[in-house]
């Protein structure tokens, strides 16, 4: 694994969201370029742009949330911002409940949720839409959601978890980590629905020329069917969600 | 004048210091490194920060919980493993070491498939209307698993090094073994043991995977500093770093109130 | 009928024990060459060692029966000990040594320093030593220190492993003095380790010659004439 | 027959067997589970991850390598802390037990900011040419600074409890403190040292978020199984828990293979 | 000129020793009671304790001098000692313990057996010992292992505490002898803390009688007059 050498060798540190999609991505974008190597490295968003300034070899950063690419330009790391793609948000709802619980609002029947921290972009999306929740489905129907929450973790797999290991009865997750589970997928109603940005960010000088052919191959139709393959979905242009 | 012996016993002590000094360094600098990078602003930030507080008063009762736990039952657990020279014995010891070996989420996962909902004794706790994951029970269980085997070995190390003459002797003056535990082991184990609770202490404070992986994140109920810290690293590393700072300031406060019963209660240090 | 009686036999390493012995009110002195296995019969006595057969009776109490799987705990046993090695803890000043062997555990300092006892703290003049640690005294003076532990026992047999080996000569004269009036006093039997023939001609006790783990010879000290066929009991009986 | 002896010490150490199983049970149970879990097929398809055998081999020889300056550095270090009785050793004792209680992504932070790019001894580092953070030696060091403070301890209060007469003896027949260091302190301590090394090197098995910050996270280069068990963790609970087993099984080898030198070369255990 | 002299001052708790010593070939007696500084003056001179004000020259060698702050310390002053506890190492086997002592560290166990120092390893009936640790030995044993150790040494000066204290009579007449021959043999000066006086006799030696950390009296045997106004010596003198 080591020995290629003479490959040329792009490092790209990614959010922990994309652990299951970029592998098969940089599977398919080697097999198109055999003189090509990508190593790719996952965390979260915010330890890997800690890592990055401090001075870890990163050609390319991709963050789930645009602040932290955003923070990284400005102290001049990285450069030329690129939306990638997009994640929204589904309740999943733990296996025995899974027939019971199929519509938004019967999540108040619920006693154990689980949600991100506020402090991970999971979080602060989650907390969107429960707050939106209020104002649409009255006062009463977020309190109930607030006071059923008994974690608060600190990315969508660990939130996941719980409800997988049985601990918990329903948790807001990432769409893409909500696929070939066991677990039953509640879609946010129109109005509350929210997504997670992903946007990638290079290092200029080093990087060059195959830094900028995955950056292409990232926009290939190729590359998007594997991402909708994960339940992933399109930007949807600039004028969406825009900077939050 | 005093005797020059000193110079010689400080001499072959330097020795010492020259060659642990690298060790010493590569301890001490980071933390020094965190006090720098603080500021002290900062620290008064973390210290006002509504998480602080409540994960605080969180982490030191949960860990004075899990202390009392391992050493009610550690002391006599190690006791045995001292004494005890069966095979079985011997692997019960080498097995009590793997809770450090296992990435503490591991452990969490563990403590989840043994006493969650559906764990092998989930029933059963259900049963007597125990639900521990999410609670603050279950921030100390995480705590016991990951701190006790510091405790284990070095207190069966302890006992193990005791003099046994001087038990004999005890029990020659009528003393049960029960007596003679308290009034003969236990003081001449001493350092041994108040080493091992140290460890186990500090490990207890700065348990972090187990927890979250068993108890979750929720404040005021299960985030202990640790999971604070985390949290807040997530926001910002400098909150996050004084937050820590604070921990240790708290830890400094404890340990040094535990010095106080470390030295001898009649003044001797042999 | 005698007041005690001992079975025991004992292996350790190559070293095999085998004796039987008992006493009268009487002291006996356990006489014998380095290694003879004196230390191993008290400590046997005790049941601090590991025997193949034992039986030992002191007083009405059978204390340990291998033929009948009777064995009472060390700690049931009731007798006094003063180890070769001494056996002091190093924890404890030694005031609290003395005391600890207090088996009703009522007796305070200011008993020990005024009451029945202040003659035995006097005689072994350790009383200026009382606040000290073992490991702030001389090596006699651990061993008055042990002694005196001994001496504030009432048990059913005292076992003396070499009382006086490290004390000085008129500590050993005190020792003897104070040992012998004691137990006939008291009435309380005794086994006496030593290679001192003053200890034996002093307390007027009875003499078990020990060699290589077995009983050679024992009787009262008329009972061993002037000189010996065997060259340890001649050098011994030599001593003044 | 043998003396019934031996029945009245089983008793009463059967009385800490009794006590102690509460906290037996507690350790055992999740490990426990975690055997259950995972099915033996799991457990095969761990061991044939691509990620597992490089991670594997990277953690035995990081930790190792953290062991050997543990040991060569640390064991002066404690030496000089259990003889100096100056209120500074005291102070450098408790400072060196501070690493245990940071939570150690903030020991990662730490360590990036002394020897990171941008940290305290970063030019002087760079100066020489070495560009600590995210290589393999960083994943040592943050090893070394998380599983030192347990070595310290065990090994300061190891020396401390031996006997100084002994040493004394040892000096009046002529033998240096070099040499005494050597034949006469390490076998008396023999005990105490192995239990610190061993707690040491568990823990530096298991290390995870200190490595993570400091390291990073990179197969073949700082992803040691801790590292590699986490990432797991995110795509495959099951397969995770199967790669804590092998983990596992790997320390009770190596474990095993210490056993070997914890017994006393001469047959006695005394 | 003396082969050594020793002048020292110490501290320790509330006792206050102070004496000048010298001595020639012949060996040097110490006697006292317990806890009269004997055992502190052997340590002082082997640079062990704490010294308030010491002069050590052993031979043409200044060892201690504190007003000319000269400390050699102690592994360099080759003096050859029986600590009152022995001081085995439970570590070594007996062999192990003996060659410890080697200084020039060349000594093999077959040597050990059959080379010069055979006669002492016979004398003292240790051979079959030579493989066992020092817990299993007896009392009397693990003092002649001691001694055995401190006799293959070559030093300066000989230091003796109370070196027969747990020796059986004919295992002491034995030592006495040795001692005897091979220190007037080599030419070794020794000081030797006894309670015996048959030590004294024996090895014809000069006498300091210590009383609370002061020399109250020095001089060779024949100083000392049968009838003493001291109880202590009267009683010394008495022993046979
Ligand atoms: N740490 C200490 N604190 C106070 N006094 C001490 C300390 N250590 C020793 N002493 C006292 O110093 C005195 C001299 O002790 P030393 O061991 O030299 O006596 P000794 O003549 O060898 O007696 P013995 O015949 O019993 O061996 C004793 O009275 C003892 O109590
Ligand atoms: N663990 C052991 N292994 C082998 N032999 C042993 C062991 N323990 C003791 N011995 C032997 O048992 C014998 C008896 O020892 P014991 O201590 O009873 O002798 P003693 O008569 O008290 O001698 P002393 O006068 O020297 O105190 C000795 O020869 C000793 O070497
Ligand atoms: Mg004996
Ligand atoms: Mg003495």
């Amino acid at each position: 694994c080591e020995s290629g050498s003479d490959r040329e060798r792009l490092t790209v540190f990614a959010a922990s969201s994309l652990t299951d999609v970029l592998p098969e991505l940089k599977a398919e974008f080697e097999r198109s370029r055999p003189e090509a190597e990508l190593s790719l490295v996952f965390g979260g968003s915010q330890i890997l742009r800690l890592q990055i300034e401090q001075g870890a070899r990163a050609d390319l950063f991709i963050s789930a949330h645009p602040e932290h690419v955003q923070s990284l330009i400005d102290q001049q790391i990285l450069s030329d911002p690129l939306p990638v793609i997009e994640n929204p948000l589904v309740v999943i709802v733990s296996p025995e409940q899974a027939t019971k619980i199929t519509r938004f609002e019967q999540l108040s029947d619920l006693k154990k949720l689980v949600v991100g921290d506020v402090a991970v972009p999971l979080g602060s999306y989650t907390e969107d839409v429960i707050r939106k929740s209020g104002e649409i489905m009255g006062s009463g129907f977020a309190d109930q959601l607030r006071s059923s929450v008994v974690s608060k973790e600190s990315n969508s797999r660990l939130v996941r978890s719980k409800v997988l290991l049985g601990e918990a009865d329903a948790a807001f997750v990432y769409k893409s980590d909500a696929r070939n589970t066991p677990a039953g997928v509640v879609e946010l109603p129109e109005p509350l629905s929210a997504r997670a940005q992903y946007v990638l960010a290079g290092r200029d000088a080093e990087s060059g020329r195959l830094a900028r052919q995955f950056r292409i191959f990232l926009s290939s139709d190729k590359a998007m069917e594997i991402f909708r393959k994960h339940e992933f979905s399109l930007p949807e242009g600039p004028e969406a969600d825009g900077e939050k | 004048m005093k005797s020059d012996e000193g110079q010689k016993n400080l001499a072959s002590s330097g020795l010492g210091w020259i060659l642990g000094a690298p060790l010493f360094l590569i301890l001490f600098l980071p933390g020094f490194a965190l006090v720098l990078s603080a500021g002290l602003s900062k620290v008064w930030a973390a210290f006002l920060d509504p998480a602080f507080l409540e994960a605080a008063f969180l982490s030191v009762t949960s860990s004075t919980m899990a202390m009392v736990l391992i050493l009610l039952s550690g002391t006599p657990l190690a006791w045995w493993l001292a004494r005890s020279s069966s095979r079985t014995s011997r692997w019960i010891e080498l097995i009590l070491d793997l809770p450090i070996i296992l990435p503490p989420a591991v452990v969490g996962i563990g403590l989840l498939q043994a006493f969650g909902r559906s764990g092998i004794m989930g029933e059963l706790l259900a049963a007597v209307g125990l639900n521990l994951p999410f609670s603050f029970m279950a921030v100390v269980l995480a705590q016991v698993v990951i701190a006790a085997p510091f405790f284990l070995r070095s207190a069966t190390v302890a006992f193990r090094n005791a003099d046994r003459d001087l038990e004999d002797v005890a029990k020659t003056l009528g003393h049960s073994p029960v007596q003679i535990f308290f009034s003969v082991v236990l003081p001449l184990c001493r350092r041994g043991l108040l080493a091992g609770a140290l460890l186990a202490w500090a490990r207890a404070l700065g348990e972090f995977g187990a927890t979250l992986l068993f108890a979750g994140n929720m404040p005021g109920v299960t985030q202990t500093l640790p999971l604070a810290i985390f949290s807040t690293l997530e926001r910002d590393v400098h909150l996050a770093i004084a937050m820590s700072l604070l921990l240790l300031a708290l830890a400094l406060l404890l340990l040094a109130l535990m010095r106080r019963f470390e030295k001898d209660p009649a003044g001797g240090n042999r | 009928m005698n007041c005690w009686e001992v079975q025991i036999e004992c292996l350790k390493g190559d070293f095999h024990l085998q004796v039987e012995l008992s006493g009268g009110l009487r002291p006996l002195a356990l006489i014998g060459a380095n290694g003879s296995g004196k230390s191993t019969i008290l400590r046997g006595v005790l049941g601090l060692e590991t025997l193949e057969r034992a039986f030992v009776r002191v007083g009405d109490h059978i204390l340990h029966d291998s033929n009948k799987s009777r064995y009472v705990p060390v700690e049931d046993r009731n007798l006094a000990y003063l180890p070769q090695g001494l056996g002091l803890f190093p924890h404890m000043n030694v005031a609290e040594n003395i005391l600890f062997a207090d088996r009703s555990n009522t007796l305070t300092l200011a008993e020990l320093i005024d009451g029945e006892h202040s003659t035995t703290i006097e005689n072994l003049k350790i009383k200026p030593l009382l606040h000290r640690r073992p490991e702030e005294l001389s090596a006699g003076e651990c061993q008055k220190v042990a002694l005196a532990r001994v001496m504030i026992q009432k048990p059913q047999l005292v076992l003396l492993d070499e009382p006086a080996s490290a004390l000085d000569i008129l500590a050993r004269r005190e020792v003897r003095k104070v040992l012998s009036e004691q137990l006939s006093d008291l009435g309380i039997p005794s086994i006496l380790v030593t290679h001192d023939f003053r200890d034996v001609r002093d307390l007027a006790a009875d003499i078990a010659y020990l060699k290589e783990g077995k009983v050679e010879k024992a009787g009262s000290v008329d009972d061993f004439p002037g000189a010996e066929a065997d060259e340890f009991l001649n050098e011994f009986f030599a001593q003044p």
